[in-house]
């Protein structure tokens, strides 16, 4: 018996969606194909609509009343960090499913996390600006708290990697123009390329707004917005060129067939689309498949299905790969992906296209 | 003997509070209990502001966050012991609130609403934003108050669940019985009197404008109060409790329970507390539900929880 | 210059977004004092029908025009169901049922039209045009013009019209409404299905400039309400004003001061406004002798 | 041309109208006098149909007018002046004047409100300003008139003397005997007992609820218990 | 000196004078009655004696000092008591509480105090009930003590709103049109009541349109119109006053009135 909690609906509902999603439909699977040693696993999940204090009450609920040996979930950062609170506490096992640094570090007994870090994605997305020469950016991220914990990472970066911030906006996530900052950022002098960090449809708005204001600098957006809804909504044509930090999954097809991540990623593909009724896979569906591979693969693994017996056996995962990379955790490392695990993604008439 | 309604309000209150436990089958529904607890000691206040003296907030919430942060930044930032920035949280609040109501509360209405609202929206813009001191959207750490660990050291051990169950439940005792001790008092009813007509209140002698501050001051130190022991017992606060949703919450959960009586405000806060609990077995109809839950309890019992079926109540037995 | 233009057109788009929505609420306000916190759900809905309906093959009018007629039944029925049998309930009880209302909806919509994000495409295409240096896109002049019309209609409909007086009689004194003959309670039901057309309206014209989905009449509930209660509730020329200036304070904001605190310097604003004009600016003042 | 019989009204749990029965002739001026808390505001809503009558039946030309909702009473020729005036306070005198004729849509209507402010000059100096800004007694002045706009067949006034000058409270009992001269019948509530019955074909006596006299305006005068009682003589 | 002087108040809205320049004094024990048209400026002379309104022009001295604009809840600090034509009644509050406010200057302090429900605050709150209590005896209330006041019938509400008045134990009255809505017999009960209070030495300023019981009452008349005093002096000589007769009495008032005079 394992548990989740994501924010199926609230401010982060485009992140906890398909997350919850997915993880039904991956036990779903599980269970038809008879379980794991023959017992079938079951699931209970919790919508936190992006409450921390309401995700601290489920894990609790999970925990206490439930009695799962294991939880998945916290969709944003601020829940993972209730959830975590509550593992540790009751020593339960917990892989989180939001980027900060913090749920892992320092490195917590019980709790682990398969998105790449914030930091990651901010490093991934200057190497790539380096490579093309562009060192001096704007910066424009939502108040959400995945566009400000991205912008709080990439600020701390940017220096280290070269890279100089000339240009610092925020737009509110649901806010309907962003022109006056785009406005601002292109009339820096000097400067050469913008990054978004948001996710959501402020980003669709800020390409929106970038083609209407005619601007030409490269654009670069944040792995929150890899899914072709993001092309959907800012429009194909408005789109064109913009790049950012993504997982396999978005380009299985493109994949080299020698990438072991291709088969994960087009068989995980193939099946939430059928469950989703078409809806497209997103970097966060992915995330979530992970964390259920991770698990369960842990579950089969552990010699009981007592929590620490499967913590132990997370701890011991290596060599998984998974959507979004491939996973190698250890004592001291409770993320156990790289910089690897980051593709840089453009966009290319209405479709995606591997930067090698 | 005849029990004042005062005094039996808090019969059924401790009553239902002491009792519920026995039904616990584990930790948590000290949980759950504890939170409703929280959202009620909140209430309460807007009992006072809104049920006794007719005056409106949409931004509470804002007194929540900061008695929340008071705990979470204090001890970092100061040194202060948690338990005491509690206090210094509350006193944080209540001159807050002085501030901001002596401006605000000439408003009426839903002009007062929306300045209020105002006001919470610029505490959370606030939390959010300055992520340098509050650790921006995905909120920050809260210390330990070691209340815990000093009731263990006296030899009583009660689980985290547990003892915020009592704690909290012990201080929304308190603060019903101050809430209630004020509705018969002469500033208590000087409150429900200008709610009637600020003119007469004014010509009986009442200064309307000192009346409001202090119900509205009084009210932040509730909301205070409740941030500070969530984020203690959460260790972790983000700045969505000072949002504009926690308001709406506050507010409904008054308006459902009976915004003039503190018996009810705590039933409301209870319903609203317990319902999406128990409606997760629901999955997508939860929201259908609870909206639906939210319009038949204000169609049939109009005056709210409490106030209403009192009403029904009496005239049975007439 | 061009920057100063820019700055403008991003807040008169914007502000005829909130001014939309802010004139939706000016009806049942002035007809029950109620505030409907429901109508941000309006706004959705007539976006998201609308989207089902271009998926489904419809031409957009085709599907704008069902996205209003089912908004107005919508709001006729919210009033039938929930506001007229809680008639005599105080004000506050009539708004939480807004509020639960507004729950419910969303709910409904999640369930029957899922949770994705849509995009109408615009009315006549995304080539911006070019003023001075600035750019705007067309859809922004429809968004305006709509707010434009919008006003223009409620203005005569509450000055011009025997029927508009009726409403405000209604809300002013239902007891004496009655005793000349209104029907206050087709007055309400008039005014519920007038506030949906109104906002479904809303939703059709913005969402090709501002996504929807089925969370996003919240915030642009949150953002009417203080556009209308800037300009004055229940009075078309405040919620179209209110709107504006929200948005060109927004836009200005972001432009000129700082974007992290563009909503911040927003509520100053009405804060300092309300603070001079205790009911907004063309709110009326209630001369009620004693 | 109205019937009352057994009107029963409660409000909540208590019933403050029990059985009343009483009769209005058409073209009569027939009033209502009784303490406060009698009942005869209550009464007068019954009548006008915004208040819920728990039993008993109201005739009004012919008609059984019990289930007939409020609004549509008015177009039936039943118009009330209430107590504590209910004007719309948020609404100019004009436009409180054109919402008493709301029921009609006709050249009629100027001509009446003419007719209005020929009776209550006052109004015409302040037609275009908010009535809430009246005087108690303007204010009064404009409830009558505005209650004469909706050209009643049947007048029901609350107390339409309340907190008018001298001066003018014969006028309106002038004005009652004028309407009687345009076929206008009236249901006249007063404090002003005296007045009332010296204008009045007939009267009743209210007490809690129950109508417990009744008779010639003549009779009723000369009645030692309504002399004591409510004429103060 | 007096106890109230009124020295040349004025106010106008929207530039029509509703008030203007008018002067009276009141002394204790007194009543001087305010009579005039309707829309005379009786009750806005009212609001800015009792500082609802503030005048434009104008001073009003109470015991010599100068009160002018001074907010209600002070004047009612000052002995300054009134009531409403337009009745201002606390409608969701019981009769009795709705008497128990009147007492607010007599029952109010320290806000903690109040929260903790130490004894002095309930000492304060008992008095004050046993003092409503009586009041409501007076007007004739007392069986209504514990209903809501807003089912109460017009006539009744009135009265309460006297007694409310009443309660804050003021030194001078203001009381607007306190009979209207009153029979006779009622009329003369408030008469009675007017009368006894005023031998308690309240000053009492009336504004009625019952001109039986001014006649009876008032030790001074003071006419308006138009916001303009037109008249002053003892009943007699006032209601025989041609002014105040065309403008207010009307020829049938006055004979009635010197008939039963
Ligand atoms: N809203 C109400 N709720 C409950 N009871 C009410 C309400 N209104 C009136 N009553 C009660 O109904 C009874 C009759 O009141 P009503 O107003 O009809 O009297 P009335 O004869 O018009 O008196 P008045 O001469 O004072 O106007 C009274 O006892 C009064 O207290
Ligand atoms: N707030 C206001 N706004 C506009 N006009 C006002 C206001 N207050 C008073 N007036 C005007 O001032 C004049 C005097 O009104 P006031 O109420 O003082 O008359 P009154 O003598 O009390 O009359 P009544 O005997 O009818 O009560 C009226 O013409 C009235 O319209
Ligand atoms: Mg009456
Ligand atoms: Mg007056």
């Amino acid at each position: 018996k394992i548990g989740a909690i994501v924010s199926e609906t609230g401010p982060a509902s485009s992140l906890g969606d398909p997350e919850a999603r997915t993880i039904r439909m991956m036990v779903e699977e599980l269970n038809t194909r008879g379980g794991i040693k023959g017992e079938k696993l079951k699931l209970v999940l919790y919508d936190d609509s992006g409450d921390p204090s309401k995700a601290k009450t489920f894990a609790t609920r999970l925990v206490e009343d439930d009695s799962v040996v294991a939880m998945v979930g916290g969709t944003t950062t601020g829940t993972s960090l209730a959830i975590l609170a509550v593992a540790e506490e009751s020593k339960v096992p917990f892989i989180s499913l939001a980027g900060a640094i913090e749920i892992i570090d320092p490195v917590k007994p019980y709790v682990f996390k398969t998105p790449h870090t914030d930091r990651m994605a901010c490093l991934k997305i200057f190497e790539d600006m380096k490579s093309r020469g562009l060192v001096k950016i704007g910066l424009i991220s939502g108040t959400d708290g995945f566009g400000a914990s991205m912008r709080a990472q990439c600020l701390t970066v940017a220096k280290s990697s070269g890279i100089e911030i000339v240009a610092d906006e925020t737009y509110g996530p649901k806010d309907a123009d962003m022109t006056p900052q785009l406005t601002n950022i292109r009339n820096k002098p000097g400067i050469q390329a913008i990054l978004n960090s948001g996710f959501g449809q402020g980003p669709a708005t800020i390409t929106r707004n970038y083609a209407q204001l005619g601007i030409t600098l490269p654009l670069y957006q944040s792995h929150g917005v890899a899914s072709n809804a993001f092309i959907e909504l800012s429009g194909a044509k408005n789109a064109e060129g913009v790049r950012l930090p993504g997982t396999a999954l978005l380009v299985g097809e493109l994949l080299d067939p020698k990438d072991p991540q291709k088969a994960v990623v087009l068989a995980y593909k193939a099946s939430f689309e059928k469950a989703a009724g078409g809806a497209p896979v997103s970097t966060f569906g992915g995330y979530a498949h992970d964390a259920m591979r991770i698990l369960t693969g842990a579950i089969a693994k552990a010699p009981s299905a007592k929590p620490a017996a499967i913590r132990d056996a997370i701890e011991a995962t290596t060599g998984l790969v998974g959507t979004t990379g491939t996973y190698n955790y250890s004592k001291t490392d409770h993320l156990g992906l790289d910089l690897s695990a980051f593709r840089i993604l453009e966009i290319n008439n209405g479709g995606w296209k591997l930067v090698q | 003997m005849r029990l004042s309604s005062k005094q039996s309000t808090l019969l059924v209150l401790a009553a239902l509070m002491i009792i519920s436990p026995f039904f616990f089958p584990s930790n948590y529904y000290y949980r759950v209990g504890s939170l409703v607890f929280v959202n009620a000691i909140a209430v309460v206040g807007i009992v006072i502001l809104t049920g006794y003296a007719g005056q409106i907030s949409l931004g509470h919430a804002g007194f929540v966050g900061i008695g929340g942060y008071a705990c979470a930044l204090l001890p970092v930032h100061l040194g202060v012991p948690p338990a005491l920035a509690v206090v210094l949280g509350a006193v944080l609040s209540g001159a807050v609130a002085y501030g901001v109501g002596r401006p605000i509360l000439r408003l009426k209405g839903y002009y007062l609403a929306v300045a209020s609202l105002g006001f919470g929206v610029l505490v959370a813009m606030v939390l959010a934003n300055e992520g340098w001191l509050t650790g921006g959207p995905d909120g920050i750490k809260v210390p330990d108050p070691g209340l815990r660990a000093l009731l263990e050291s006296l030899g009583i051990t009660l689980t985290n669940p547990q003892f915020w169950y009592a704690f909290c439940g012990l201080v929304l005792f308190v603060g019903a019985w101050l809430a209630l001790n004020l509705h018969d008092s002469p500033t208590g009813r000087a409150l429900r009197a200008l709610h009637g007509s600020e003119v007469a209140a004014r010509t009986a002698g009442v200064d309307v404008a000192k009346a409001k501050l202090n119900a509205f001051v009084i009210s932040a130190v509730y909301a205070s109060v409740a941030g500070s022991l969530l984020a203690l017992q959460n260790r972790l606060i983000t700045p969505d409790v000072a949002g504009f949703m926690h308001s709406i919450e506050l507010v409904t959960m008054a308006v459902l329970g009976g915004a003039g009586s503190v018996l009810g405000g705590i039933f409301g806060a209870a319903l609203l507390t317990l319902l999406p609990q128990v409606l997760t077995v629901l999955q997508d109809y939860e929201h259908v539900v609870l909206g639906l839950v939210m319009m038949l309890v204000m169609i049939f019992l109009p005056a709210g929880l409490i106030p209403s079926a009192r009403r029904l109540l009496r005239g049975r037995g007439e | 210059m061009s920057d100063l233009l820019q700055f403008l057109a991003s807040g008169v788009t914007v502000g005829a977004v909130y001014a939309l929505v802010a004139l939706g609420f000016t009806i049942i306000y002035n007809a029950s004092d109620v505030v409907n916190f429901a109508q941000g759900e309006f706004v959705m809905l007539g976006g998201m029908i609308s989207v089902a309906g271009v998926a489904a093959g419809l031409p957009l009018p085709l599907a704008a025009l069902i996205a209003i007629a089912v908004t107005s039944a919508i709001g006729v029925a919210l009033n039938t169901f929930a506001i007229e049998p809680a008639r005599g309930a105080p004000v506050v009880s009539l708004i939480i049922i807004t509020i639960g209302a507004s729950i419910f909806i969303r709910g409904v919509t999640q369930i029957v039209l899922g949770k994705g994000t849509h995009r109408l495409p615009s009315f006549s295409g995304d080539e911006p045009l070019h003023v001075f240096g600035a750019t705007v896109l067309p859809q922004s002049l429809w968004v305006t013009a709509g707010a434009v019309a919008i006003f223009v209609a409620l203005w005569l409909f509450f000055t011009r019209t025997l029927t508009g007086r009726a409403v405000l009689a209604t809300s002013n004194n239902r007891l004496a409404a009655q005793l000349v003959g209104i029907n206050t309670r087709f007055v309400m039901t008039l005014s519920f299905a007038l506030s949906a057309a109104i906002g479904a309206l809303a939703g059709v014209l913005i969402t090709p400039i501002l996504p929807t989905s089925f969370e996003v009449g919240i915030s642009l509930a949150l953002k009417g309400f203080a556009a209308a209660m800037l300009g004055g509730m229940g009075s078309p020329k405040g919620a179209l004003t209110g709107g504006l200036l929200l948005g060109l304070m927004e836009a200005l904001t972001a432009g000129y001061i700082s974007s992290h605190y563009k909503d911040a310097v927003a509520f100053f604003v009405i804060l300092a406004v309300l603070f001079a004009f205790p009911r907004g600016l063309y709110g009326s003042n209630p001369t009620e002798r004693v | 041309m109205l019937t009352v019989e057994g009107l029963r009204s409660r409000y909540g749990r208590i019933e403050v109208l029990h059985g009343v029965d009483l009769f209005v002739g058409s073209g009569e001026i027939v009033t209502v006098v009784g303490a406060n808390g009698a009942g005869k505001t209550t009464l007068l809503r019954c009548l006008s149909g915004v208040q819920p009558v728990s039993g008993g039946a109201i005739t009004f030309r012919g008609e059984a007018m019990t289930c007939v909702p409020a609004y549509r009473r008015v177009a039936r020729g039943l118009a009330q002046s209430p107590e504590g005036r209910q004007i719309f306070t948020n609404l100019s005198v004009e436009e409180n004047l054109r919402l008493g004729a709301f029921i009609f849509a006709d050249e009629r209507v100027e001509r009446d409100m003419a007719d209005a402010f020929a009776m209550f000059p006052i109004l015409r100096e302040k037609r275009n300003q908010l009535a809430g800004g009246l005087s108690g007694g303007q204010q009064q002045m404009l409830a009558i008139a505005r209650a004469l706009m909706g050209r009643p067949a049947c007048l029901l006034l609350d107390e339409p003397s309340m907190g008018l000058a001298p001066i003018l409270v014969a006028q309106i009992f002038e004005v009652v005997k004028a309407l009687k001269a345009l076929d206008v019948t009236v249901l006249l509530v007063e404090q002003n007992a005296f007045g009332a019955l010296s204008v009045a074909d007939r009267g009743y006596v209210m007490e809690t609820g129950r109508v417990t006299m009744g008779g010639s305006a003549d009779e009723l005068i000369a009645d030692p218990r309504v002399r004591e009682a409510y004429l103060g003589i | 000196m007096s106890l109230l002087q009124v020295e040349g108040l004025g106010i106008s809205f929207g530039g029509v004078k509703a008030v203007n320049d008018v002067s009276f004094a009141l002394d204790t024990g007194r009543i001087v009655s305010v009579i005039g048209p309707n829309g005379a400026g009786k009750t806005t002379l009212f609001n800015m004696i009792s500082g609802v309104y503030l005048p434009k022009s104008g001073k009003v001295l109470l015991d010599g000092e100068d009160v002018t604009g001074l907010r209600p809840d002070l004047l009612a600090g000052r002995g300054m008591s009134r009531t409403f034509q337009n009745l201002q009644i606390f409608h969701e509050m019981s009769v009795l509480e709705n008497v128990i406010v009147g007492f607010h200057m007599h029952e109010r302090g320290p806000v903690l105090s109040d929260l903790l429900g130490l004894p002095g605050s309930r000492r304060r709150s008992r008095a004050a009930a046993e003092g409503a209590r009586v009041l409501l005896e007076r007007v004739g209330l007392e069986r209504a003590a514990e209903r809501e006041a807003g089912a109460l019938s017009y006539g009744a509400l009135k009265r309460l709103e006297i007694a409310r008045a009443l309660a804050a134990g003021p030194r001078v009255l203001l009381l607007d049109e306190p009979a209207a809505g009153c029979n006779a017999v009622e009329t003369e009960e408030i008469d009675r009541l007017i009368c006894e209070v005023a031998r308690t030495g309240v000053a009492i300023l009336l504004v009625e349109h019952d001109m039986k019981l001014v006649m009876r009452l008032s030790d001074t008349i003071v006419v308006l119109d138009h916001g303009e005093k037109i008249a002053e002096g003892d009943p007699a000589v006032v209601s025989r006053n041609p002014k105040v007769i065309e403008a207010y009495l009307g020829a049938g008032t006055t004979e009635a009135l010197h008939a039963h005079g």
